[in-house]
């Protein structure tokens, strides 16, 4: 590997031309006209400037992507996470055209990216999955369905894509009725496949997600879990390394179930394998695989020392991984706080705009993954992510006591951004205290902190 | 006066609810001009620093040409230098990166040279992205003075392909 | 004239109520313009991007006030909070980090009060650095409109003394 | 300790900030009044304004300095490097105010920063020094001293004060008389002290210093050497850890000395005691100790893993070192390229004025310490260091390669910076093999670089 094409913006942009740095190849950026002037296209190697602002004529076309990564000359092609990082006629193209892909190759993407899919194989490899449905033909279907399963309340899914699109609670055959075309059509707006299926909801649940990397000589090894409960609307808002208060044992069974499933998927490249536990129960199950690298993948490289997108770059190689099972130690605890531009007290709106003065504090155990920098545009025609702030100490509580430092003393003026919320969360007894449920930031935090 | 205080009131709560960072609004003799958030009014100049709709340096009509980006002392050689075009006349850039054909297919003659002239609507060349190819055609009618790339030479968005010196 | 004065007030208070940073209205003859939060008017160059000399903004011959100064919500709880001088008259500020005293020594009058006539050269107070006085001098001839640190306050480099209103 | 006032500025202002908020400690910025809007400025948890923008009414000024801690309710403060680090005067203050002075006390830093003195205590302790004469009373004086010494060249040095100021190589004793008032009048004018001395000059030397930290229990710890060779006109360019080619047996003989010299002085606090080596007797002989934290201090941390300002807060404190000698591994090699405001190509004269754009690359074991960032100004009272650019690799080879790609990719638009010889320097090939002279690069490298 010479050279290798970012097919994505952003942090996880400047992240990757850092592992490039790192394992000695060249960096070349590809770029819609609205980043030609970005942190990482500064920092990159080479810039290929693709198309127009918009992401259709950018970052979401297979075809100018590659078209970059020839024109360029690269071997090899990261898709980062989002935009076309989990799209198997990426893979195929690359494959065509002799590129190198930074990820798993296209059927076994296929068959990962089809929660429909995944979860049968999840099944015959004996890992406990939610029971739901096959994917439901039409509302009567879906009905008759909800019948045989247990009970009520049910969750109502998307087989492919993710990110909580056409996600619905359903509550009783009413709701199903009401919720069954809507997300359908949603499904089929976002991902171009609006089947969906039901299975149980859980009430009280901890999002918990095992991170994979696994070579093409066989090696599968997991990097501990990591606990994405505090979210809103589906989206993760903070992340921790790994699942304080999991009893161990669940932790382990847990992680051995990811690589159990990745080796049944013949898995190649990094992956995160995503669980729901139950908090009363302790009862786990199969929700989903992303494969790709993710958002929190920062948190497990502080707590573990391995550097996740490296090991991609040696995969996408051929190379082993540079590291054994028994050599992986969780070390510590890790917290990100993914900083948004969005105004929190206006229903989370976008807040594009120019950062004027960027500001966060140096420290033992902090990193910022981040693309902001004094007089940084954020563009509004994609994702709000602005900053990662991350933190890593000896345990929980000094972890959250580190991160509510970091966060008072960190701030973007210009723009409006979530900081102000993550302080909030960090200052909320519930929290600290830990570990919240899926629903507590939604049901409880955030209808208490906006009425302040 | 075409517009009464209230007719003003009115004008400036629309533009309010709008997005719009930067407005101007004229009627007959009256004209309402508002800024937020950095933008400033009737700022003409100063093309690196200001941002006329919100994401400016970004969403500027006419992208940077790629030879304008900054590559590091440590870049590989550049895959495509393209010339700088020669000041005055209307520039036509490509719409996407790809390869430039200059003419329908290999052996034809070009679609222009320099000194052709065109119509609004013609086809000027080709861009080709992974077997797709995209006519690229004048907006406007004149005689083409400089094709910026040779044929089968490699462009990105953004990158110059004609001159045409406009028809008055 | 094509607006009445009322006419120019309600339009004044519309972009007030308004979430304008800046914003321009012209009726005929009658332009009313206003700039808010560090927007200004008709400025036509970019303001953030131009050092004038290189190091423009160090340079600035009139140090901010430190109440101006970035103080992030963890600050330790500011030390002297001064007040802001009212708007026009000179301002004298404090030549040094230190102590004000306002008079001689304890129990004294003060050398100067709101409605003092002083000359240009009169000492209006003293700025203690570690048992180093240094007398406080007006630069300009006037009455004295306020005074903005009390007795033994603790000031900085550049923070508002007193403010004299200038005889003509 | 509270709160620590930093009466410094630049890059070291925002290194002390970082360990103040590593030891949850608050962090008071004095400022003049052109550094209002510092990076250092904006981290710290509070600015006073001290003086206006001239270092003598600001950073120079003992009263003020002292009075910012007081006005702030400090309890500490810490000097950093340059300005008022190594002024009695400054101690004696803070003691007679109950503030905590990071670095030695006022006596032990009167009799370390007398070069004289300082070569007293080491004579004393057996240590080698250069055989240098006593203070000289006038010319004639010097003259009959130069007789009794070996042989020309001598070196004419002053006793206060550092930075090559006051010093002249003579070759002969017309050199002598010719140079004796110019040293003199220069040393009296920049220390307040015109003592001058002889000392035999060696002419293919090595500048060798041994970073020491010891505590107010009696421990006495070295961290290693670090080479300084790389310098122009007395002022260090380039730095390395530990000296490599050192042999190990004359590196540990220097190491121990250093140590030994420090507790012959009762010396308390992080110090720097430097030497001499001759590259080809591989003597070496004691030059001076710089009571401070040296600008070169990282390349320490990075072979050693110790911090050496949080360490140096832990001493104030009267807390015993976080470490034993025991503990100290000198792990791989790390270099430091100082970059400058200054126009190599027109005798180095500094080139004040706004970053419009700086750039550096992110990757494993590269380090930058710096003040500047997109639109920080590189004011014209102060001197003209902007960043250092350190890396740190598993030998000096890895690590000279490393610091070329870094180098590669570091630049500041809007303004000139000595980056591009920096990038000559790491590239010529007497360099790659090391290790040179103090020499080196104003007789040898600098002359051909200036002419191509």
């Amino acid at each position: 590997m010479r050279r290798l094409l970012i097919a994505n913006r952003g942090e996880i942009a400047v992240r990757i031309v850092r592992a490039c740095f790192d394992e000695g190849i060249e960096s070349v950026l590809a770029v819609s006209a609205a980043d030609t002037d970005s942190l990482a296209a500064r920092l990159a190697d080479r810039v290929v400037v693709i198309g127009p602002a918009s992401a259709s004529e950018s970052y979401l076309s297979v075809d100018r992507v590659v078209a970059a990564a020839l024109h360029a000359e690269c071997d090899a092609l990261h898709p980062g996470y989002g935009f076309l990082s989990e799209r198997p006629e990426l893979v195929d193209a690359c494959e065509e055209n002799k590129i190198a892909y930074v990820g798993p190759p296209a059927d076994i993407m296929r068959r990962a990216g089809s929660k429909l899919g995944a979860r049968e194989v999840a099944e015959q490899a004996g890992i406990p999955t939610g029971k739901g449905t096959p994917g439901l033909v039409d509302v009567e279907d879906a009905v008759r369905a909800a019948e045989k399963l247990d009970n009520f309340p049910l969750l109502l899914k998307a087989s492919a894509g993710g990110g909580g699109r056409g996600m619905t609670i359903v509550r009783g055959e009413e709701d199903l009725r009401a919720g069954f075309s809507r997300s359908s059509t949603e499904a089929e707006r976002a991902f171009g496949d609006g089947t969906v299926y039901l299975e149980p909801y859980i009430e009280q649940a901890r999002h918990v997600e095992v991170q994979i990397l696994a070579d093409t000589h066989g090696t599968v090894c997991h990097l501990g879990e990591r606990d994405c409960s505090t979210q809103r609307r589906y989206q993760k808002i903070i992340e921790e390394a790994p699942g304080a208060g999991l009893p161990e044992e669940l932790a382990e069974k847990i992680r051995t179930s990811a690589v159990e499933l990745c080796r049944a998927l013949g898995y190649v490249g990094a992956g995160t394998v995503e669980f729901l536990v139950d908090v009363k129960t302790h009862r786990f199950v199969f929700l989903e695989v992303n494969a790709r690298v993710q958002v929190e993948h920062p948190i497990t490289e502080m707590i573990t020392g391995i550097d996740i997108v490296r090991e991609q770059l040696r995969i996408a190689q051929g190379k082993p991984l540079s590291f054994r099972q028994e050599d992986v130690r969780l070390d510590g605890h890790a917290i990100e706080c993914r900083i948004n531009a969005e105004n929190p007290r206006a229903d989370f709106l976008p807040t594009p705009g120019r950062i004027e003065k960027w500001t966060v504090p140096q420290g033992a155990g902090v990193r910022v993954d981040t693309y902001a920098h004094d007089g940084a545009v954020v563009a509004p025609w994609y994702d709000s992510l602005v900053a990662k702030v991350i933190v890593h100490a000896a345990d929980r509580p000094a972890a959250v006591a580190l991160m509510r430092r970091v966060l008072d003393r960190t701030g973007a003026e210009g723009i409006s951004t979530t900081v102000d919320v993550h302080r909030a969360i960090l200052a909320d007894p519930a929290f600290a205290e830990g570990p919240v449920t899926t629903r507590w930031l939604e049901e409880h935090f955030l209808p208490a902190w906006l009425t302040q | 006066m075409t517009l009464s205080p209230a007719d003003i009131k009115i004008i400036v709560a629309t533009l309010q609810d709008s997005e719009w960072d930067e407005a101007e609004v004229v009627v007959g003799d009256v004209r309402v001009a508002v800024a937020r958030n950095g933008a400033s009014l009737g700022a003409p100049a100063a093309p690196a620093a200001v941002p006329a709709p919100p994401p400016a340096p970004a969403a500027a009509p006419v992208p940077p040409p790629p030879a304008a980006l900054a590559a590091p002392q440590a870049a590989p050689a550049p895959v495509s230098e393209p010339e700088v075009p020669a000041e005055g006349g209307h520039v036509i850039t490509a719409p996407s990166v790809g390869v430039f054909w200059r003419a329908p297919e290999p052996g034809a003659p070009p679609f222009v040279e320099v000194g052709s002239k065109v119509a609004a609507g013609d086809t000027i060349g080709i861009v080709e992205v992974m077997k797709l190819m995209s006519n690229v055609t004048a907006d406007v009618a004149g005689t083409v003075t400089a094709v910026h790339v040779e044929n089968a030479g490699a462009v990105e968005y953004g990158t110059p392909l004609v001159t045409i010196r406009p028809e008055n």
